[in-house]
């Protein structure tokens, strides 16, 4: 047995081995953590909101949104007549692109990479603008004026905050030296990012949970506004993939986050992976605070706010930055 | 200066609005479990009505099927008072009283009207059913069906 | 999925609440769109003018679908109906099959969860839910 | 009544030939009754509104051989409300148009178009309002009468007709912000609205002719199913209605009981929008917090009514049932405490939000002299800064001995409209504790009722402060045991109208919070 | 096992910067609305981007400037992107249509 | 190693399929789909070529910010219910066709006849000498290129500033 995997491994090569295991694993973290992260959200939201939230499913409502997902596999497909097909069919595959690819460069622990690419966070940034794209043909191919509303907010939203996103990370790709994600937490074995960057920890905060679309950015599926914005003619399977994605950019933008600004998987005492997790899920119990507490900003307020104020600012802070660096 | 301030107190405010929220987080809950547990429910909370016994013949119900509720109910709801004398008695008995509880409004104008007070609200606060038919109760077999059970 | 149309849309909201707080039975996410809903509840009077919307809406649902009638009005027009009534559906299961109905006017938030709880039971054919001892 | 003499003294010189007749206001509600006919009708609404009257009310009753319209106005400043009426001929019934005077009268029109076949000369959009399409007749006619075929093409008549270069959104009837089942069609360009038109009649229960079909004691139920959040309100409306046309003298307890609930109910209300607004706006916790609260009054008012929202408690000279002294007061007591932390919480939570400030400052202004000609009342006519509340203005219940401010606002913007309900809650809590202090003991109903009410001949207004406005009902008795005619004038109806203005030109995420701001009541609006 | 290590091969990537161009030209002249114009002419600014790094691969392996410049290349098309979609937005609210072929304002 | 081949020749076609589809296909949006699978392409193309940096960068600025530019502004053209068709005539597509299929063989000849001289020196450029080479001995390119972007977004708010004065 140990022999065949040994000669299977010969065969095809170190390096496809572990990123294949490593994809794998991959998967198995998105649809665990998504799973997690709806039960949390639900969870969360309820206690905030003096209830008690998911109970009955299992131990703690536990298994609530695994009975859930269950349920999405088990729906009608429905397509709409409208629609126009081959987008439709597109948009919740596309969405799921990015999810997957990000994946494969964040560290959660010095060995547990599934890759690490030198240039992973170029990675990360390029591919989590299909995103937008994904939105923005679903919506398109919905044939729904409230989901075409909700990806033109959609886009306009993403455009606006991608660049103080980008700006924020500059000063740290300047203090590091390096665009390996790896490295960038490696330079954290000191003092964390956040302690000299606390502006820029703050502006990709706040411009993380405009690209994940939460409250209070939350415009392109504002309810009371759109109904459910550009997902509103998804329905089962291909409305969880959208779901899906959702929770799992959530978990993504706050790995980044604490890659960049908390140390990465830097911590006393317990083993990398777990720190690295305890300050992930920190940093997206914040973001469901968030959600819970804020209304939504309406439009032109959103792009006022990045455009007359985090962009001004993060270039500020880059400029301060790259000065006392080099100077 | 102004903008700065302004982006200071925002953002303070912000805080203070989450300071509610997670206070709110680490405080008990106020859900009353449901099917474990009921909230207390008023003695005064109006259900769909039932008849009520004569103290002193428990076979037969108060209603002496003077036909008031029946006039007076807005919607029509109370159909079929029927009755018939039996010996031995002064006031009629009910044989049938068929309260139609879909069109009820819960007005309490029966109750009101009913000279005898015969009729009372029953303590079914949560009436489920998958028929429109399991609502035309016949109060004269409830009440017959409760004098059982007591 | 919600259809608050009259009063018991109120209630259907209590129950939804802290107080009753529907999603122990995580039942609470109310989806706008009729694309993921799976639950229709009918709370409040349907008009002829709303009648021809409610059908389009349970169309658009995906299957397997279910429908709960609550309130008196949904169930039989409730206290609305009259001789010589011109603008009311008097059920709504005259528009689409209903599986549960949950009459009262309107009913208590309890009502509606023995309304989900009866819905489990028809699906499941069990009751996982111990019966509330009745109060007096 | 100083007004009342002073518009006699003016009308009759400019108007020699028409009747203007002086009216016993504690009788019939109003005070004076202008008899205009088709010529003069537009004179006198001129008249009137140089005097800065604004129409409460517009409708039609059919007395078989004439069909009379009825329009009511009064003025902001002093109660002095003018019943003028103007007869037509049932068989062919065309009136001229005042909507270009009053604009609310836009949709009064349309209203008893659809209902009465009357036709108004010059209206600029005579289409159908209510109604759905298979109807034949029109139905608050005594007699049936059968709608003509170019009648029927009207019906339902609010399709958009598509347009290069702008497209069409329904808001409603079923969308999450339109609290029930309003519809709104939208202009729209990009993000931005061009126009806005409420098509109603989703819910219209058709109250107005049950309540000819009902004795009055039947009818008792329905005014609760028409505004289910302050349905005591409501409820009281019709109760004081009938006991001044028959009347009916209530005892001072039963007045206080009165007062009380029917102020828990309009916190009751008031909470239900707080809820509510700030969710359209996106944050859905206040709305769990604020239910939670709310749960609390049900609690109180179950124990006394016996329902948790439809209530059906007020009788015709009383109440249902007395209060349960001990725990009735203790537990409003103790609800004013805790609500009066909780108000503390909620300024905290939503009032001081930057975001929700910048969300609702300055959006949707209504301006005071718009006032007059929509009619518009409740809270979104002191968000203005005109203190114009029936309970001051006209007291009922036992308001005339209670002391209390009317909270005002400023330029009557959203956040103006959501400062002054906060208030009032406050206020209200306050008349509560006010109310509790001072109740009586003694009987809580008369027992002169007759179980049979035969009210005479006449016809009678009321209104009373509801917790969206002036809620006013108008009932012609002809001596039987069924109203004649009953109309209600419902204040969410002439608010809503306000917004097709409000909604020229804005983002529609404005619109929405601008919708949200109004409280609207759907059934409320639909009957 | 070896392949053929067609990725080795300069002319094929030549070829396909080719093609990219000659779409590119198809796209400029076919299609209809300004928009489309712009995205066939990314396609052959990408194409001149691919014959760069491709040659800098092959023939000049030891620096880096077919790269820089490819990074220009890009620079300029972002650019360009931004100031023709100003351009043609303007024309939209101006004309409000978008066709290149019924622009004949321009020309007189 | 028949898999990477294989792998680039998928690349190669779907860069072609892109490219195709961009300029052929009816709707707009499709052929900005076909636009950024062709950028897809062309960043794997990059990345046969060992220049990982530049398939980010090309993914990064033409799928992240061009397309999605580019989708902005169909978006705000298409009347939103509308869906502009991209049509022509056939002539035109005739006679397109002719000058595009000119112009290739005509490169191609070219292209065929000329010879390169292959150096087969391994290849490894990091991104640090392109960043070398940018801030060395680029340096007026690169300025200029950052002046020409200044200029381009100044630009285009000013038009965009001017058509709203006009509205």
């Amino acid at each position: 047995m140990c022999d065949t995997i040994i000669n299977i491994v010969n065969i095809v090569g170190k390096e496809v081995v572990r990123t294949v295991v490593g994809l794998i694993g991959v998967f198995i973290v998105v649809l665990g953590n998504a799973i997690m992260l709806t039960w949390t959200e639900r969870k969360v939201a309820g206690h905030i909101q003096r209830r008690i939230g998911p109970k009955e499913v299992g131990p703690f409502g536990l298994l609530q949104s695994f009975a859930d997902s269950v349920k999405l596999l088990g729906k009608e497909l429905l397509t709409p007549a409208n629609v126009e097909k081959p987008l439709y069919y597109l948009a919740p595959t596309l969405i799921f692109v990015p999810v997957l690819v990000t994946f494969v460069v964040i560290p959660f622990d010095g060995f547990l990479q599934v890759k690490d690419i030198n240039t992973g966070i170029l990675v990360i940034l390029a591919f989590s603008s299909l995103t937008v794209l994904s939105i923005l043909i679903g919506g398109w191919g919905s044939d729904n004026k409230y989901s075409l509303i909700g990806a033109v907010r959609s886009v306009a939203q993403n455009i606006a905050y991608e660049i103080p996103l980008l700006l924020s990370l500059l000063p740290i790709i300047f203090m590091a030296n390096s665009f390996s994600l790896r490295d960038i937490a490696e330079a954290q074995r000191g003092v964390w990012f956040v302690v000299y960057q606390p502006i820029a920890f703050l502006i990709f905060f706040v411009a993380s949970v405009a690209e994940t679309n939460r409250t209070p950015f939350d415009l392109p599926e504002a309810e009371s506004e759109l109904v459910a914005g550009f997902h509103t003619e998804y329905s089962g399977m291909r409305f969880s993939l959208f779901f899906l994605a959702e929770y799992t950019n959530m978990f993504i933008v706050s790995a980044i986050a604490v890659t960049f600004f908390l140390g990465g998987y830097q911590g006393p005492v317990l083993p990398g992976v777990v720190w690295f997790f305890i300050k992930t899920y920190a940093l997206v119990f914040v973001l469901l605070w968030f959600r819970w507490t804020f209304p939504r900003v309406r439009f032109d307020q959103l792009l006022n706010f990045s455009w007359k104020i985090l962009i001004p600012v993060s270039f500020l802070n880059l400029l301060v930055t790259g000065g006392i660096l080099k100077i | 200066m102004r903008v700065i301030a302004d982006i200071v107190k925002g953002a303070y405010s912000l805080i203070v609005g989450m300071g509610v929220t997670i206070r709110a987080f680490f405080s008990p809950v106020v859900t009353c479990q449901y099917p474990r547990e009921t909230v207390n429910i008023s003695p005064r909370f109006r259900s769909h009505t039932k008849l009520v016994g004569d103290p002193e013949n428990p076979d037969r119900t108060k209603c002496i099927v003077c036909g008031m509720c029946e006039r007076n109910c807005p919607s029509h709801s109370i159909k079929k008072v029927e009755g018939e004398k039996k010996e031995g008695e002064k006031k009629k008995t009910a044989t049938s009283y068929i309260l139609d509880f879909t069109t009820c409004s819960q007005c309490g104008m029966c109750v009101e009207s009913c000279p005898v007070d015969a009729l009372e609200f029953s303590d079914d606060y949560n009436p489920v059913g998958s028929k429109r038919e399991d609502f035309h109760y016949d109060l004269v077999k409830e009440y017959e069906k409760r004098k059982k059970t007591i | 999925m919600t259809f608050g149309l009259a009063c018991c849309a109120i209630e259907m909201m209590c129950a939804s609440m802290a107080r009753f707080d529907i999603a122990r039975f995580g039942a609470e996410v109310f989806r706008p769109s009729p694309r993921q809903a799976d639950l229709m509840i009918v709370s409040g009077t349907v008009t002829k003018k709303m009648a021809p919307i409610l059908v389009t809406l349970y169309e658009q649902m995906p299957s397997p679908k279910w429908v709960i009638a609550m309130g008196n009005c949904a169930i039989s027009g409730g206290p609305f109906v009259f001789e010589g009534q011109y603008n009311l559906v008097e059920g709504v299961d005259l528009l689409v099959p209903v599986d549960v109905y949950v009459p009262g006017c309107p009913p208590r938030p309890e009502g509606l969860l023995e309304g989900l709880m009866k819905l489990e039971e028809k699906i499941t054919g069990t009751r996982r839910f111990p019966v509330p001892e009745p109060k007096w | 009544m100083a007004l009342a003499t002073k518009i006699i003294e003016e009308f009759k010189p400019e108007f020699k030939s028409v009747d203007i007749a002086e009216v016993p206001y504690e009788k019939q509600g109003y005070h004076l009754a202008i008899e205009a006919r088709t010529g003069n009708l537009l004179n006198i609404i001129d008249f009137l509104d140089r005097r800065d009257f604004y129409i409460i009310d517009l409708f039609c009753v059919d007395y078989q051989e004439y069909l009379e319209l009825v329009y009511f106005f009064s003025t902001h400043r002093e109660l002095c409300r003018i019943k003028v009426t103007l007869k037509l001929d049932p068989e062919k019934p065309v009136a001229p148009t005042i909507s270009n005077v009053y604009t609310i009268a836009r949709w009064y029109e349309r209203e008893i178009h659809e209902f009465f076949g009357v036709y108004f000369e010059g209206h600029p959009n005579l289409t159908y309002l209510f109604l759905h399409e298979e109807i034949g007749h029109y139905p608050l006619r005594k007699k049936h009468v059968a709608v003509p075929d170019h009648d029927k093409k009207l019906l339902n008549s609010f399709k958009p007709h598509e347009e290069e270069n702008s497209f069409f959104i329904n808001l409603g009837p079923q969308h999450p912000s339109t609290h029930g089942v309003l519809r709104v069609v939208l202009k729209m360009d990009g993000e931005y609205l061009v126009s806005a038109e409420p098509v109603l009649g989703y819910l219209h229960r058709m109250h107005e002719k049950m309540a000819e079909n009902r004795s009055y004691m039947q009818f008792l139920p329905n005014p609760a199913r028409m505004d289910y959040p302050g349905a005591l309100l409501f409820n009281l409306a019709y109760v004081e209605a009938v006991e001044k046309l028959c009347g009916i003298e209530v005892p001072e307890r039963a007045k206080y009981i009165r007062t009380i609930t029917c102020e828990l109910n309009r916190i009751a209300s008031h909470l239900l929008w707080l809820g509510a607004f700030p969710a359209d706006l996106g944050a859905l916790t206040p709305f769990m917090y604020a239910f939670d609260d709310r749960e609390n009054i049900l609690d109180i008012l179950e124990d006394v009514t016996g329902s948790r929202l439809t209530y059906c408690y007020f009788r015709f000279g009383g109440l249902y049932n007395d209060i349960n002294e001990e725990t009735f007061i203790d537990a409003t007591k103790r609800f004013i405490e805790r609500m009066r932390e909780r108000l503390v919480m909620y300024d905290k939570l939503i009032t001081g939000n930057v975001i929700f400030i910048n969300r609702i400052k300055n959006i949707g202004i209504l301006e005071q002299g718009q006032a007059k000609k929509y009619g518009f009342s409740g809270p979104v006519i002191r968000s203005t800064g005109m203190p114009f509340d029936m309970r001051k203005v006209d007291p009922y219940a036992a308001y005339g001995s209670i002391d209390f401010e009317i909270p005002t606002g400023h330029i009557g913007d959203n956040m103006d409209r959501y400062l002054v309900r906060m208030k009032e809650i406050e206020v209200s809590l306050n008349i509560i504790e006010e109310g509790i202090k001072r109740l009586p003991s003694g009987p809580f109903k008369t027992e002169k009722v007759p179980k049979k009410l035969k009210p005479p001949k006449g016809d009678i207004y009321n209104a009373v402060e509801s917790t969206r406005g002036e809620t006013g009902v108008y009932i012609v008795s002809d001596e039987s045991d069924t109203p004649y005619r009953m109309r209600w004038r419902v204040p969410s109806y002439s608010n809503l109208m306000t917004f097709p203005h409000l909604a020229r030109g804005v983002l529609i995420a404005d619109a929405i919070a601008t919708l949200g701001s109004y409280d609207i009541v759907v059934p409320e609006i639909d009957r | 096992m070896t392949g053929m290590g067609l990725y080795n091969n300069l002319n094929i990537y030549l070829f396909v910067g080719l093609a990219l161009l000659a779409c590119g030209i198809l796209g400029v002249i076919y299609r209809r609305t300004l928009v489309s114009m712009l995205i066939s002419i990314e396609l052959i600014m990408n194409g001149a981007g691919l014959n760069l790094v491709a040659f800098n691969r092959f023939v000049a392996p030891e620096n880096a400037y077919g790269m820089a410049f490819t990074l220009f290349i890009m620079g300029i098309a972002a650019a360009e992107a931004a100031i023709a979609l100003a351009i043609i937005i303007l024309i939209l609210r101006r004309y409000r249509h978008v066709e290149g072929a019924k622009l004949k304002e321009m020309k007189d | 190693m028949i898999f990477a081949d294989a792998i680039f020749i998928i690349i190669v076609l779907v860069t072609l399929a892109g490219a195709l589809m961009t300029v052929l296909s009816g709707s707009i949006i499709y052929a900005l789909m076909g636009l950024v699978t062709t950028m897809f392409g062309i960043a794997g193309l990059y990345v046969y070529l060992n220049a990982p940096f530049l398939a980010m960068m090309q993914i990064l600025i033409y799928v992240g910010a061009i397309s999605v530019l580019i989708a902005f502004a169909i978006m705000l053209i298409g009347p939103l219910y509308k869906r502009p068709k991209e049509w022509s005539y056939p002539l035109k597509l005739i006679a397109a066709a002719v000058v595009a299929l000119f112009s290739f063989f005509m490169f191609a000849k070219v292209m065929l006849k000329a010879q390169w001289a292959v150096l087969s020196k391994p290849f490894a450029i990091s991104t640090k000498d392109i960043g070398r080479l940018l801030f060395d001995r680029l340096t007026f390119p690169f300025e200029l290129i950052s002046l020409l972007i200044v200029v381009a977004i100044i630009g285009a708010v000013m038009l965009s500033l001017y058509s709203r004065g006009e509205k």
